[in-house]
C-alpha cells in the first residue's frame, strides 16, 4: 500500500472580506507521487497550499504531515518546513538576496546547517535545477524562466519530502515549459513528492500521477489522472475542458499524430 | 456621517454618561447595522486597547517625593480616559467599516480639499494595496523557507522584506506610468467621481440622536 | 508609535490639529511645485506613500502590534525632501486610522506632528549632516531612521504630558512616567528597527539599488 | 486591396543593461484584421508594443500610422495614442483609480471629452467587456480575470482604431480565456484591428487571421496564420512547436473530435 504523506480534512478558511476559499476540502497526498490540483482561478488553489506548509491556520479542519495532525506552535512549524516546502508561482515575491547563490542558501541556513554544509545544499539544488552556471549572478538580472527555477532551487536545498509548487509553468513558454517539467521530472524520480496546482488539463494530464479536481473551495474528484480528466461532468463542473490528447485516447502529441497518420 | 458625529460628542461630553452611551450606539450600529461579525469587530477593537492600557497605567501612578505611588484619585481620570478612547475608537472603527476610505477622500474634496492632495491620497491607497498583497507573498515565501524563525532570523528576513518592497514599489509606479501614458496620461488624473445617493431621512435621525446624547450627558451632569 | 483615537482631549486634539495644517500646507504646496515640474513624481510619491503604510503594517519580530512606520517617512524624507513627507505622512496616518485603527482622526493633528514632522527632519537633518561628515549611505540612513524614531517617541511622551500633567510634578513628572512606561515597549522596537534597517540597506547596496537609482538629497 | 493601418520599419531598441530588444524589426498590421505577435519569451514582444504605440522611441527605424510617420512630440504623441490603444500584460500596471467606473473614465476624459460624454464612453466600453456590473467596485478587490477585462475597458473607452494586447490570455484559466476572447471577437468584427502578443501557439492559431513570428528581436515571417503556423524551420527556430490542431489538419476541437470518430 501507499503510504500517505499529506493529508487535508475538511478544511475551511475565509477570506478577510468574507467568502470561503475553503469550503470543507479534503485531499489526500500518496508518497512518491506527482499530484496535480486542478482548478479554475479563484478556486483556492493557492489558499490550499499555504495551509498544506502551514502558513494559514484553517478555521476547521486539519492537515496531517504522516498522518500526525501539526499544530502551529513555532517548534512543529519548523519542522513541518523542513518536510514541505513550498515554491510561490510569482518568483519575485521569493528571491530576496542579491544574488543566486546567497538566495538559495537562505532555506539550508535557517536550518541551521553550517556555511560549508548549506554551500554543498546550494551546489546539489543549482544543479538539480540545470543552473549551476548563474550562482554567482544577480538575482533581479535574471528572466523570467531563470528566476523560475531559482526559486525553486531555493525549495530543493531544503531537501524536502513533499514539494508544493504553484502555477509551476505559468508564464513559461514552450521551451521553458519542457524544460522545467524535465526538471520536476527529474526531481520526482529522485523520490521528490510533487504537488502543483495548475489551471492547466494539459500539463496535468502530461505531468501528474493523479488529479484532485478543485472548484469553489472543494475537492470535487481525486484519482488517477486519466480517469478524473475523463469525467466530463465534474470537469465542466469545474469549468475546465478535457484535454484534447485525452480525447483522442493519447497521451502524448507524437502518438497522436503517428495515429492520425501524420507526419 | 453619524461615527464622525459621534467622535466630536465623545470628547466634547464628560465621559459618564455621554461617552458611555455613544459607546452603545457605535456598537449598535456596528454589530446590528452594518452586520459586522462579533468575532471580527472584538479582533478590530481589542488591538488598540494596548495603547489605552499602558497609556493609562501612566496616568494610574504618580511621582511623588517618595517615589512612585498610585495616583491620588485612585485612578478616576485613568478610567475616564479609558472609556472615552474606547468610545471613541469604536466611532472610528464604526467609520471604517462602513465607508470606505475614497469615499472619505472624494467627501473631503467636495469640501474644499486641494485636488491634488485628493489625487495623491487616492493614489497612495491603490498602491498601499498593491504593495500589501506583495509584502504578504514575499512574506509567506519567507516563512516557506524558516525565515521567521527567531529573532535573528526575523530581523533578517524583515530587513530583506523591505528591502526588495523598495524597488519593486518604485518600479510599479514606472511601469504605472508607462501603462497610463498609453491611455494619455499627462501629469494629470482626470476621473469622474461616481455620485453618493445621500438620504435625508438618514441624517435627520443621525442628528436626532446625537441631540439626544448630548442633551441626555448635560442634563446628567 | 501613535496616540490612539480618543486619548487626547477635545482642546489639546484641536491645538495638534492647528498646529499641524501649515506644515501640511507647506507640504501641499511643496507637492504642488514637484508635481508641475516632474509630473512623472506623483506616480513614485504615492509609491513612496503606499510604501510607508506597508512598513507600518509589518510587525517586528517579538514585540507584536508594534510597527515601524519612521524607517518609510526616514527613507522618503531622504528621497523626496522632509517637507513633502509631512503631507504624504498625514495621508498614510489616516489610511492607518481607517484600516488598522492606529492612531486616529481626533489624534491626527498630534501624530502628524510626531511622524510626519518631527520623525522625518530628523532623519533628514542627520543625513545630510552624515553625508556632510562624508559618512556611507547606509550609515546614514540608519542613524536617520533610529532617531528619527526615537525623536517621534519624544515628542509623543511629551504630548502627553501636555495632555495629562502629573498633579504633583506637573509636566516634567508627568514627561517622565510616558516616557519610561513608553520606552519599554519603544527602546527595544527602535534597536530592533535599527537592526532591520542595517539589513535594508546591506540589501539594497546588494542589488546595486544606490548605484542605480541614485539617491536625490 | 487591404489599407495598412500601423507599420513598423527597421526598429533598433537596446536594453539599458544593453543587449538588443529590438534588432531591425519590420512588422505591417492591416486594417480590420487580427494579428497574432508569436514568440518565446524575452523575444521582444512586449518592447515591440510599447513602440507601436509611441511609448518607447527606438533608437534607428520608424513606426508608420495610416502611411504617416509619428513623431514624438507632445502633440503627435496625443493623436497616436488616440488611434492605438495599449493594454498591458499586468492589469496593476494600468489601473489606478479606487474604483472601476472612475477608472476607465481617465482615458476618455484625456481625449479632452466633457464629462457626460465620458460617462458614455465608460458605460459602452464596460458593457462591451460585459462588466457592467463592476462598475462601482474597489479596483484592489477585483479578481485577476475582472481586473484584466477593466483594463481592457480602459483602452476601449477611447474607441481606439487598432488595440494593442500584450499577452491577454495570460493567467487566465480556460473558462476566463473562452471569455475574453468573445470579447475581443466581438471588438474585432466592430473594426477594432488587433494586434496581440503571445507565446501560445493554440491561441495565435484559434484566434489570428495573420501571424508574425518572432525571435531576438525580429520578424522572422509574417503571413496568414495556418501557413506560418505550419512552416516547421521558423517555428523551430523560434523555439515553439506547430498547434497540435494544425498538425492534424484542422482548426478546431469540434472538428477534431468528429474527424477522429470520437464523442
Amino acid at each position: 500500500m501507499v503510504e500517505l504523506s499529506l493529508e487535508a480534512r475538511g478544511l475551511v478558511y475565509s477570506w478577510t472580506g468574507g467568502g470561503r476559499a475553503l469550503d470543507g476540502l479534503d485531499l489526500v497526498v500518496r508518497r512518491g507521487r506527482r499530484l496535480a490540483v486542478l482548478g479554475p482561478n479563484g478556486a483556492g488553489k493557492s489558499t490550499l497550499l499555504l495551509h498544506l506548509n502551514g502558513t494559514l491556520r484553517p478555521e476547521a479542519g486539519e492537515v496531517l504531515v504522516d498522518g500526525v495532525v501539526l499544530g502551529h506552535g513555532r517548534a512543529a512549524l519548523a519542522g513541518w518546513r523542513r518536510r514541505v516546502g513550498l515554491v510561490m508561482q510569482d518568483p519575485d515575491d521569493q528571491l530576496f538576496a542579491a544574488t543566486v547563490a546567497e538566495d538559495v542558501s537562505f532555506g539550508p541556513l535557517n536550518l541551521g546547517l553550517s556555511e560549508a554544509e548549506a554551500a554543498t545544499r546550494v551546489d546539489e539544488a543549482l544543479a538539480a535545477l540545470g543552473i549551476a552556471d548563474l550562482a554567482e549572478r544577480a538575482t533581479h538580472q535574471l528572466s523570467f524562466g531563470q528566476k523560475k527555477r531559482v526559486a525553486i532551487a531555493g525549495a530543493v536545498a531544503m531537501r524536502p519530502e513533499v514539494l508544493l509548487l504553484d502555477e509551476p509553468l505559468a508564464g513559461l513558454d514552450h521551451r521553458g515549459g519542457v524544460l522545467l517539467q524535465g526538471v520536476l521530472g527529474a526531481l520526482a524520480a529522485a523520490g521528490t513528492t510533487l504537488v502543483l496546482t495548475t489551471h492547466d488539463v494539459d500539463l496535468a494530464y502530461a505531468f501528474a500521477d493523479e488529479v484532485a479536481l478543485f472548484s469553489n473551495g472543494r475537492t470535487l474528484r481525486q484519482g488517477p489522472a486519466a480517469e478524473v480528466l475523463a469525467d466530463r461532468v465534474a470537469m465542466a463542473q469545474a469549468g475546465l475542458e478535457t484535454p484534447l490528447l485525452l480525447e483522442l485516447g493519447v497521451r502524448d502529441r507524437a502518438e497522436a499524430l503517428a495515429r492520425f497518420g501524420r507526419r | 456621517m453619524l461615527a464622525l458625529g459621534l467622535l466630536v460628542l465623545v470628547l466634547a461630553v464628560p465621559p459618564w454618561p455621554g461617552a458611555v452611551a455613544v459607546l452603545v450606539i457605535a456598537w449598535t450600529a456596528a454589530l446590528a447595522g452594518a452586520r459586522v461579525t462579533w468575532r471580527d469587530w472584538l479582533r478590530l477593537v481589542a488591538a488598540p486597547l494596548g495603547f489605552a492600557l499602558t497609556g493609562a497605567f501612566a496616568l494610574a501612578i504618580e511621582i511623588g517625593p517618595d517615589g512612585l505611588a498610585l495616583a491620588r484619585d485612585g485612578g478616576a481620570a485613568a478610567a475616564a480616559v479609558v472609556i472615552r478612547a474606547a468610545a471613541a475608537l469604536s466611532c472610528l472603527l464604526l467609520l471604517a467599516v462602513t465607508t470606505p476610505a475614497p469615499d472619505l477622500v472624494r467627501g473631503a474634496r467636495r469640501l474644499g480639499l486641494s485636488p491634488e492632495i485628493a489625487e495623491m491620497a487616492l493614489l497612495i491607497w491603490r498602491f498601499l494595496f498593491m504593495l500589501l498583497e506583495s509584502a504578504t507573498a514575499i512574506r509567506h515565501a519567507q516563512d516557506a523557507r524558516l525565515g521567521w524563525h527567531g529573532f535573528r532570523r526575523s530581523i533578517r528576513s524583515l530587513g530583506l522584506l523591505v528591502a526588495l518592497l523598495l524597488p519593486r514599489a518604485l518600479d510599479r509606479a514606472q511601469r504605472l506610468e508607462c501603462g497610463l501614458a498609453a491611455r494619455g496620461f499627462d501629469g494629470s488624473l482626470p476621473m469622474l467621481s461616481p455620485r453618493q445617493p445621500v438620504s435625508l431621512r438618514f441624517i435627520a435621525a443621525t442628528l436626532g440622536l446625537q441631540a439626544a446624547v448630548l442633551g441626555v450627558s448635560l442634563w446628567w451632569s | 508609535m501613535h496616540i490612539m483615537e480618543g486619548f487626547l482631549p477635545a482642546t489639546h486634539a484641536v491645538a495638534w490639529s492647528c498646529a499641524a495644517v501649515p506644515f501640511v500646507a507647506a507640504g501641499a504646496w511643496k507637492l504642488k511645485k514637484i508635481v508641475t515640474e516632474r509630473p512623472e513624481a506623483r506616480l513614485q510619491l504615492a509609491a513612496a506613500g503606499g510604501f510607508a503604510f506597508v512598513l507600518s503594517a509589518l510587525k517586528l519580530p517579538s514585540v507584536t502590534g508594534s510597527c515601524s512606520h519612521p524607517t518609510g517617512t526616514g527613507l522618503g524624507a531622504v528621497l523626496f525632501g522632509p517637507s513633502v513627507m509631512a503631507l504624504l505622512g498625514s495621508i498614510v496616518l489616516l489610511f492607518q486610522a481607517l484600516l488598522l485603527a492606529h492612531g486616529g482622526l481626533t489624534t491626527l493633528g498630534a501624530n502628524i506632528i510626531s511622524m510626519a514632522v518631527v520623525g522625518p527632519w530628523v532623519a533628514y537633518g542627520l543625513w545630510r549632516a552624515s553625508s556632510a561628515l562624508g559618512l556611507p549611505a547606509a550609515v546614514g540612513i540608519a542613524l536617520a531612521a533610529i532617531l528619527g524614531d526615537l525623536a517621534t517617541y519624544i515628542v509623543t511622551s511629551a504630548q502627553l504630558a501636555l495632555a495629562f500633567p502629573d498633579p504633583a510634578s506637573g509636566f516634567m513628572g508627568a514627561f517622565a512616567k510616558f516616557a519610561g512606561i513608553f520606552a519599554l515597549t519603544q527602546v527595544p522596537l527602535a534597536i530592533a528597527e535599527g537592526l532591520v534597517t542595517v539589513v535594508v540597506m546591506n540589501a539594497l547596496v546588494g542589488r546595486g539599488f544606490f548605484k542605480a537609482e541614485g539617491v536625490k538629497a
